[in-house]
């Protein structure tokens, strides 16, 4: 229903009030929220700045969004995705999802992040003490990602 | 015709957008990274691999030998990295 | 590290906060909170009301807590679960479990509310409009906490 | 001896918590049951259908014929219907 990609900083209770509040329809709210964290790949990491394609960045995110709506029967969705300088334990990302029935926002919440974390339009450049540099797509969260592409598996129980 | 790069090779080719008149022989994606590459070290340099490069053609993903034409949007740049 | 039994509310952003914090360890935080549904067994309800057992709830809490932290790398947990009188739309349980890697962290907050929904030891009162009735046990969410005790499973992945 | 009763059990007991000085003989909960049921048609009502009753002893969960006490804390309550 909601996606922003901002520069700001977001509040997750004001964010998770605003979706459900006065709504007596939704019984589960499954929420992820990822920060930095000071390593990547081994390696302390003193800050890192996301750039992304506006415009087309939006466009990803709602699409993805709405495959997920299509999948699971969502009362309520939201994806708040940080771009620009971001320190160690800055919140970067925020996925949102409520449902009336627990497994459908769970799974949702889990497709979403998946997708976010390995396939959103970014690219990560960190900095260390031996400088900057751009990082690589990892292999193992293409596959985190790729097992919902699979006809069956816990992906679909919902739908089942 | 408008083209946008980011990340490494944002920085490679020293710009984030610029405009561009369209030789009339271009006709697809690889067609317009050859004549990039013509323009100088900095995008022969920038474009020596093109395994490494990610196209958008109006915003949507592309391949290299997708159409283009004067007024589309074409974004260069390497794979995503997620968020 | 923190389970609480209380009639209070939550604010759900002051939670996780204190959580996380100061800390860049943290790489994913993942959430479920329940709300009351207007709706169950099919049967608009006005109200319902939690009673528990005080001393054995908490240490049937903090034991389901232990294992999820010894079954996944976590950073931080947290339980809360209210009792009491809820009207539909109140705020009902928090789980927040914290770790390095979002995978730990969303499979253990699934375990956890699985067994909260399904295990926890409370019994419910609703009122209908045909006056109070006691929830009996459901089928169906046996079947969502048992899947967790086969030795193989996705539960088991971030051990493998 | 403290006998705690939850949700419906306590209703149709009609207390929540009371104190019993445990006759000798009693030695285990399904001892327990059968003289509570002694106690007056409220708790023979209670306790009609020892199917429906789950137990703890000090905060245990345990079966029928499970040792008591004096000084234990014993909790008579139906199925727990989750959170």
């Amino acid at each position: 229903m909601s996606v922003r990609v901002q520069r700001e900083d977001f509040d997750i209770g004001a964010e998770i009030a605003a979706l459900t509040d006065g709504r007596t329809d939704i019984g589960g709210v499954a929420t992820f929220m990822g920060l930095v964290r000071d390593v990547a790949g081994g390696e302390k990491i003193a800050a890192m700045t996301l750039e992304h394609y506006p415009g087309m960045t939006e466009k990803m995110l709602g699409g993805i969004e709405a495959e997920a709506r299509a999948r699971w029967p969502l009362d309520a969705t939201l994806i708040i995705h940080r771009y620009g300088r971001l320190a160690p334990g800055d919140r970067i990302v925020l996925v949102v999802t409520a449902s009336a029935h627990r497994t459908a926002a769970i799974e949702s919440c889990e497709f979403l992040i998946d997708w976010l974390k390995t396939r959103a339009p970014f690219w990560k450049l960190e900095e260390t003490g031996a400088g900057t540099q751009w990082v690589a797509a990892r292999e193992s969260d293409d596959h985190a990602a790729a097992r919902w592409d699979e006809p069956s598996g816990s992906a679909n129980k919902a739908a089942e | 015709m408008k083209i946008l790069y980011f990340a490494w090779l944002r920085q490679r080719v020293g710009a984030g957008e610029e405009t561009v008149d369209l030789p009339e022989d271009v006709r697809n994606v690889a067609g317009l990274i050859d004549w990039l590459k013509t323009r100088g070290p900095k995008y022969e340099e920038a474009f020596r691999d093109t395994s490494a490069i990610r196209v958008a053609v109006n915003q949507e993903f592309a391949n290299l030998d997708a159409a283009i034409a004067t007024g589309d949007e074409i974004a260069l740049f390497p794979p995503m990295t997620g968020g």
